[in-house]
């Protein structure tokens, strides 16, 4: 990995996470289909495939490759992780926005910025048991790191732990809302989904 | 549930053909997907434009609307889920002449969500937006908490009377004034019988017994307020009348237009065994009913059952409810 | 199925009530029993009269067509029975203003029977009447026996062009003339895919498996032409189309309208994924599709299936298609 | 009984075949469940009632009498039965018109009439197996005959063999029609209903 983030670092991060996500796309449909619709992988498949579409035409601005970035993820119907992951990235963006190379230790603070504008735009909170909650332990795990491996190792570790710890709690967003007790037990398929991303990266 | 279909992925894309090929003089297919439907004489020139949107497989709503008097512009997405960013966003274009746009849709997350989006996206283009959230299931929330109930039959109030406003040639924030009043001065209860199908799904929304109902039900199958045994329509009325009116209370002299909704298999026929029971206890209570609709106005496919809606009228209100407006589904 | 009702036996009289009460300015009951909708500013001074009539169970067939441009008054039975005689000269008496009244309705045996009574009877008061029966139901005999066939969905394009007729001033010959023209320029084929139920029998009217279909099935579950498995919305479509193209050949420049109609529970949407074929098969025949109507206008109830109606026009009864009407159910 | 048919005579008829059709109500609905839509009885009998409420004021005009008790039936909705029978009386109150006294040795030509009308309005033809069937046979064999208890007696029993001599035929009328050979053994409502109405006069 290079030692700042830049478009080029971009592009090669999505092509892994877009295989990552090929891969898990049966895996996410079957989670899904117990606490929601069951769309979760296909929605994740398409708005990677989306983004794929954009890798090679994108601009050297950090801002605005991940803006074309987010702009792709809006241009796939409709579920909800597909939104907020678009929000996440527009949050993104806009902090970078301007610049080619942004250094790996703001990556805790983007990863912070994005999770409010996900909770705003989708009116859940910490504790829920949504990606909010992968996304915020991440950022925790990461913060004061410096290097895109110690990052990365650091994020994997603590979203599994995540996972680990919100199982046994009942889902309080999103379609899984309704099941109520029903979900104890039940991993979130967005908590998941997060921790798929990041496996792609390792 | 049998349905008459091809592919159930094709159903959304099909569906739209065929509306638009009945009806060109109404309805136009616009965007890359052909998921947008707009007014062919569109935007109208000085106007404010009205957008709405949403999941299929509720005909008339949403794009059945779209019309004169009504919306400019409509985004569409795949049954019972939530129409993309750009749908939105290229929904909003089209309505928007330069007078600005009203987001007027139902409360659900994914649309909340995504409009909102669509609206920062035209925002950077200069159009002006603003939003008004129908949420007038009252068996969805406490009154409490009504910003957090679900929008069902009460819209088409709203765009109707928000439409009106439009083309008076009030500005962007009168036509948002009024539909928010609109929003707010209705209330809806549902009853369902049976469940729907949606296509690329292929198995119901919900179980529910052979002799069973359940009041409160949303019209995608959310949990309602009690499930029992079928009563008689009379009672089944009694029930959902006495739910509305403790959510808004009601006087001799009131005045309200009522919506008797069916879900979509329910026939014209119960409907008016209700509407029979409700204008009588209506008047009972002093309670002056304009302009009532009976038919299917928001439905869920083949769903069985039927809700009811109260709009509570004031002078202007009730002017906009009773001023012109074009559409095939809605025309006064 | 299940039903919102009350007493079985009182359906229709609760109906009823609730209909008119709900458009009063549209629709009102006379006749001791109440089975004789009328309409209000009735009967049209100089006008020719049209009634018709028939069981329960159809809306908006039969009552609901009752409207300036349409039917001046219809009398009105039990669900699926035929009205008394002596409603039906209610309802005679009621349309004449003096320039005779056409008795226009579905070719059943009770209806014929009972209107050919009430005509006898009328006739003794000097009310001069004639017949007009639509008999448009491809499945239900060859076209040799083109006079036994099943009058159904046809029966809205009889309304509107006889309805128009008498509205320009046509005498009684005229006007029953243009209905004969109007009744022998239309042909229906059904589908069903389930079955209703009379609320005073309380079991379906017919049993159907899970997975067929019925070609060619009358709207009170008449046994059609074919029952099969349910097959995709474009080859059920194809069978309808060939069924109706082998009685009423078409050539490249006929113009024609076309009414796709659901029985009842069947959706809009599903009414549009066939239009969207029907109308690109006939664009390839080079026929012209004029003033189509996609909607509910002639079911049973909460029967699942829908039907085609084809109304080959000439000049003449193209403009009295388009000539204006209006009731709550139809209004061009 | 008298020598003449009066409107005397009529009254009394009715009230006897009033009271027997009420007590084969249930008989009639059930045979007509079986070969259509169960609903004879019901016709029957409230026809029955609707004439029984015009007895009292009757006319002395046996033609204008006769044409109260077909009105009666027109009042009732809708089952075929109803309006044929009203046709029927219609056709006899036409024959009778003007006369307060009317042979029985006519009673066979009227029979005669009302089959012939009944027939036109119906559609229907001797040998469908329908009530026109009952009536043609009651029509032979009271031919000629000059007493009220020759004529009924003799009417009676040839409706009972015309019933036993259609039952193995197929229904080719009304909605019995529609079982084609599975009408083959059952007798038909409307057949039997006519019997019932003789039987009352028994
Ligand atoms: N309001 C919300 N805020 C944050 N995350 C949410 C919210 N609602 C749902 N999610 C996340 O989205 C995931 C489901 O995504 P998706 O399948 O796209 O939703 P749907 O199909 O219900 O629209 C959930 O597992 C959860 O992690
Ligand atoms: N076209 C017809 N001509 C003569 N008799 C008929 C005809 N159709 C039916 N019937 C007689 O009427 C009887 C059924 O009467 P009813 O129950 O009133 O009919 P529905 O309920 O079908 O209208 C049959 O048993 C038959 O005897
Ligand atoms: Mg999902
Ligand atoms: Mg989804
Ligand atoms: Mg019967
Ligand atoms: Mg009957």
């Amino acid at each position: 990995m290079e030692t700042l983030l830049t478009t080029d670092v971009l592009r090669e991060s999505f092509s892994r996470i877009v295989a990552k996500l090929e891969a898990s796309a049966e895996e996410l449909n079957e989670l899904d289909a117990v606490l929601g619709d069951g769309d979760l992988g296909v929605t994740m498949v398409r708005g990677a495939r989306s983004v794929q579409a954009e890798l090679a035409s994108l601009p050297d601005d950090v801002g605005l490759a991940l803006l074309r970035c987010a702009q792709a993820f809006t241009k796939i119907s409709g579920s909800t992780l597909g939104t907020l992951l678009a929000t996440g990235l527009m949050s993104a963006a806009k902090a970078t926005k301007g610049r080619r190379a942004v250094p790996w230790s703001e990556i805790s603070s983007l990863l912070a910025g994005a999770t409010a504008m996900m909770s705003s735009r989708g009116q859940g909170q910490l504790g829920d048991k949504t990606i909010l909650d992968s996304l915020d332990a991440a950022r925790a795990a990461t913060e004061g790191l410096e290097t895109p491996d110690a990052l990365i190792a650091a994020a994997n570790a603590a979203v599994a732990s995540a996972i680990e710890r919100f199982r046994d709690q009942p889902s309080r967003q999103g379609r899984a809302r309704i099941f109520g007790e029903k979900s104890v037990g039940q991993d979130d398929p967005g908590m998941v989904a997060f921790k798929r991303i990041l496996e792609g990266l390792l | 549930m049998k349905k008459i279909l091809n592919e159930p992925f094709a159903y959304v894309d099909e569906m739209l053909v065929g509306l638009c090929a009945a009806h060109p003089q109404y309805f136009k297919q616009i965007g890359p997907e052909g998921r947008v439907i707009v007014r062919p004489d569109g935007p109208v020139k000085g106007k404010v434009g009205i957008v709405s949107g949403g999941g299929s497989g509720h005909l008339p709503v949403f794009t059945g609307y779209v019309g004169k008097g009504l919306l400019d512009a409509c985004a569409i997405g795949e049954v019972f889920s939530s129409p993309s960013v750009d749908q939105m966003a290229d929904a909003i274009r089209a309505a928007n002449s330069g007078a600005g746009v009203l987001r007027l849709y139902g409360n659900y997350g994914g649309d909340n969500m995504n409009f909102d989006m669509a609206g920062e996206m035209v925002e950077m283009e200069d159009i002006q937006t603003t939003t008004v959230r129908v949420a007038d299931d009252v068996a969805s929330a406490s009154l409490q908490e009504q910003s957090k109930r679900r929008g069902v039959a009460g819209l088409v109030y709203s765009y109707k009377i928000a439409g009106a406003k439009a083309d008076s040639g009030a500005n962007l924030q009168e036509v948002t004034a009024v539909a928010q009043k609109a929003a707010l001065a209705c209330r809806s209860i549902g009853v369902a019988l049976t469940p729907c199908t949606v296509p690329a799904v292929g198995k119901p929304t919900f179980q529910i017994g052979e002799d069973e109902m359940e009041i409160g039900m949303g019209i995608h199958g959310e949990p309602g307020v009690r499930r029992g045994p079928l009563r008689r329509a009379d009672a089944v009325c009694e029930e959902m009348l006495s739910l509305l009116l403790t959510d808004l209370p009601l006087r001799s002299g009131d005045r309200i237009s009522v919506l008797v909704n069916s879900l979509g298999a329910t026939p014209p026929e119960e409907l008016y065994i209700i509407y029979r029971f409700l204008s009588q206890r209506l008047a009972d209570l002093g309670v002056h009913i304009v302009m009532p609709w009976v038919g299917r106005y928001a439905t869920s496919m083949e769903m069985a059952g039927l809700s009811i809606t109260f709009c509570k009228l004031d002078a202007e209100l009730e002017a906009l409810l009773k001023a012109p407006c074009d559409s095939p589904f809605l025309r006064v």
